[in-house]
């Protein structure tokens, strides 16, 4: 880019080089467009850089080293296991370098431009870009906005990386601690709550909300309570957080559950209650014609089109769940509706998985959902992990899958599973319902023995009333 | 982070025949489908594209 | 049943109580009939006593034990790794007793009598069944054949399950060898071979065929030789096994590779050059009316018919892959065809797994195989485990995804897995394949991040020439 404020031309400018603005980018570019892309942090964005790579990495060796205890008694000894808090950090940062070095790679050979700094409208169809040292201004045609989301701030928490942590020093910190608050019972707080203990932290959820992951099946919301009290994990749930006080070296933070007010102490708290859309006043968005609509969210159409229409945005700036596969969707709608393609955003299913220890996923209608909708004709069937022959010589039973479906058609409307390897298991559930599948559909197709795939056509069969592995149950 | 549900009340029909749809710039919630329960599949979507257009709006 | 030759009726006959047997059984007496089950040794036949659920948790467990180098690099460290030689095998053994009685109890719950013997007809309608101390003989209006098969004998080889081995006494011996000679470079030879190269014994894999596990797509043979090389165990091919002498504590087996004839050296060899039907003469097959066709199977209809209509065969003895999932399949359309029911064999696909370290599936056709069909009308596209994000945040970075589909419409043919974990990423293929679903279709579900399963729409981008996560290639 020029110094000062020259002005410079886009064919396509897109905002944000997080996964929906690195995939746009590099769809837009393959449809022929000439593409810009401006980022003021990292490439790659949350998802890469603090989000999801570094927290499965982190979840990843977290479980491997939490199974040596059982791993003995099965036959595979070992003594002395600890952790190497430096080289696991350094596996965890080695993932994150891998990624997001393809994706610069993929830009590039995508001749995608990429400029460095923070994007500001100035009016309809232009930009400023403020770098360290410099401003400049860039005309576009067509502009798509990937600026994402930050961490909810919580009232009297001053996040000093220190003793108030966020989701990224959880992700990056070369020691095992002692102990550590969570402040969110969301998937996040869940997710790497449960990583560091199974590194050997003691942890201790807090949640306002009566119950821990909110939204997902209440069933499967038992089973994480359990497992995670198994592992020692204290969770609080419907907890008011009032303050924290930092006192040399720990925390104390003051709780108020119903009228009692209590204090907890540890070493340090990390705050993790939410994220918010990148959509501050910084960006300008009033210049452009674009006005946020509920929940701090823009509005789009079917196209991701904003109110200005050669303005579109995607990912965890528009409505729906915040999460990656998400942006990279509607990263390919935008760049084919900003290209003049026939496109729109109408999967029907977003699916979404917890990875936790059992993991979580899910797809489509959850069985309240489903009943609220459909009344009777509803069927609901489930197969346990422990009759599944794959999840036993895995050591490791605990967990279900269901299945809810229509009555009268057969048709499928949502698969819950709880249980190791949920998150490669749903896919098959969202393939499922995108084309309609039903439930005799999933029960005649041959799934190959011992997999834990299997769970599904076992289902099946519950729903049809005719299970092989379990004695008969219906709901 | 709520998976987002089925949409009621749209045709039923997969991802790709929902893409053709847009291509063929057929309006897919408006063709009756063959398929197995009222499922539109790629060929009712041909033959909806190849009437007039009135006829695929009715 | 009672003693000497007392004729009992039995509505429904299952012969074999192994997978196909044991599901039959279940599914009749869930359709009303009255089922008696007789087997002459264990029920749960080959794949829960001695095939695929024992090999299943030693492979398991082998990998879980070969990983602990890489993991102590990765951060998880642990010192004097070793295994428990006893201990493994109570493990492997207590995942067979569980399951085993877990099929004992469903044949109870669905009131299938169970008769412990041999089973031979003595006319169109009838069986004798020998157990040790009496005979009974049992007249049957419909009759399962479900007899499974033998490992096939090799010449010159007699198993003593001292020095000359079958894969049973690979699976549950409480010891790890110095050195082990494996003759069949099949899957099973490849499974078990590789499983004790993990557990720290130097195997040597011997094939008569030109390459291992014929009928994998070639270059999924390659990977696997290059990853068993990196582990050590030597593979040889085109090799013919001559003979075999034990000496002390040892074998020496004779091996002619072209004209030269060499001996090699171990403590002891295992023979696992594939499997054959259990139609012996014992079975007097003939007096019921049913024929041996080609490959020593018996023929079905589509209804698993035999040339008796009230005997019906599936598994291991009828024409097709001798796998597990594919007897479970039969079982019940051969319970609902002996019951009147319409029903039918179709099956587009079965699936394949090979439990190998990275594993192998496949579900389709193969690439050679769809142009041999096809001609030009195919696309084959690929995405490699290297640029997934769980794949690398696993560790597990070699392999790829391969799919093939036609051209003109899309839709899928056939999917080739190599890599972690494909034994459950391949029943979305499955699926995929029997729905009839398209590339666009899999390009177009949206997949959750980071997961293994993204490869499937990768690849299917791939396929449309608009890859997102690796440069443009395609095939
Ligand atoms: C700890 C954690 C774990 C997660 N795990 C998962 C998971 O397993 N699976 C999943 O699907 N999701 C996960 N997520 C959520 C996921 O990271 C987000 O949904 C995803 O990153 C959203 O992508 P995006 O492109 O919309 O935005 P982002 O990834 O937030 O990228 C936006 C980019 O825009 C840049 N930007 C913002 N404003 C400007 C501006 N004005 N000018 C220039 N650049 C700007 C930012 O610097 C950033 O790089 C996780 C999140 C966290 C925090
Ligand atoms: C080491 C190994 C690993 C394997 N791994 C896998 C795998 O991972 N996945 C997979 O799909 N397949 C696997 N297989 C193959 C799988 O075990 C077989 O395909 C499956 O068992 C076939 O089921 P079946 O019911 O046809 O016969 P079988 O399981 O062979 O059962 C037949 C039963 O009939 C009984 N029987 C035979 N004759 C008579 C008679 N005259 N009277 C009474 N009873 C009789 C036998 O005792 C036996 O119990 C493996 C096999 C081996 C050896």
């Amino acid at each position: 880019m020029v110094v000062g404020e020259f002005t410079e031309q886009a064919d396509l400018l897109v905002i944000g080089g997080g996964p929906g603005g690195y995939s746009a980018a590099i769809r837009a570019s393959q449809l022929g467009r000439n593409v810009t892309l401006v980022e003021r942090g990292d490439i790659g964005g949350v998802c890469l850089n603090v989000g999801c790579i570094p927290s499965k990495a982190l979840i990843e060796l977290s479980s491997r080293f939490h199974e040596l205890d059982g791993l003995a008694k099965r036959g595979v000894v070992t003594e002395d296991a600890h952790i190497d808090p430096v080289a696991l950090v350094q596996t965890v940062t080695a993932s994150v370098e891998r990624l997001t070095s393809g994706v610069r790679q993929l830009l590039k050979a995508a001749d995608v431009q990429i400029v460095q700094g923070e994007a500001s409208f100035v009016g309809p169809n232009e930009v400023r870009v403020r770098a360290s040292h410099e401003t400049s201004r860039i005309k576009f045609k067509d502009c798509i906005l990937a600026t994402g989301s930050s961490p909810r701030e919580l009232e009297g928490f001053v996040v000093d990386h220190q003793h108030i942590l966020d989701s990224t020093d959880l992700l990056f910190a070369p020691v095992v601690r002692r102990d550590l608050i969570v402040i969110g019972g969301g998937y996040i707080g869940i997710e790497l709550g449960s990583a560091h203990a199974r590194l050997g932290t003691k942890v201790t959820i807090l949640e306002m909300a009566p119950e821990i992951l909110m939204g997902v099946e209440p069933e499967i919301q038992r089973t994480l309570r359990s497992v995670l009290k198994q592992m020692g994990v204290e969770v609080h749930t419907g907890i008011k957080v009032k303050g924290v006080k930092t006192t040399g070296d720990a925390v104390v933070v003051e709780i108020q559950a119903g009228s009692t007010v209590e204090q907890i102490r540890a070493g340090a708290v990390a705050v993790m209650v939410g994220r918010v859309p990148n959509l501050g006043d910084d960006l300008a968005l009033g210049t452009a014609g674009v006005g946020i609509g509920p929940e701090g969210r823009l509005v789009v159409d079917e196209q991701m089109r904003t109110a200005n229409p050669h303005v579109f945005a995607i990912g965890d700036i528009v409505a729906g769940p915040m999460l990656a596969h998400k942006a990279y969707y509607e990263a390919k709608v935008a760049a084919e509706a900003a290209t003049g393609r026939p496109t729109g955003n109408d999967a029907t299913v977003i699916p979404a998985v917890i990875f936790s220890e059992p993991e979580v996923a899910s797809a489509g209608l959850g069985e309240q959902e489903a009943r609220d909708r459909f009344g009777d004709d509803v069927v609901v069937a489930r197969f346990p992990y422990r009759a599944n022959g794959r999840a036993i010589v895995l050591g490791a039973a605990v967990g279900e899958l269901k299945v809810v479906a229509a009555k009268a058609t057969g048709r499928l409307l949502g698969v819950h599973i709880v249980g190791i390897d949920a998150s490669n298991l749903i896919s098959e559930a969202a393939l499922a319902i995108e084309l309609g599948a039903t439930i005799d559909d999933l029960a005649l197709t041959i799934h190959p023995h011992p997999t834990l795939s299997e769970m599904y056509p076992e289902a099946a069969e519950v729903a049809q009333g005719m299970p092989t592995h379990i004695a008969t149950q219906r709901g | 982070n709520q998976p987002v549900s089925a949409r009621g009340g749209r045709a039923l029909a997969t991802p790709a025949v929902r893409r053709l749809a847009r291509e063929l710039g057929v309006d897919i919630n408006m063709v009756t489908g063959t398929g197995p329960d009222g499922r539109v599949i790629a060929d009712d979507l041909r033959a909806a594209a190849s009437q007039p257009p009135s006829d695929t709006t009715i």
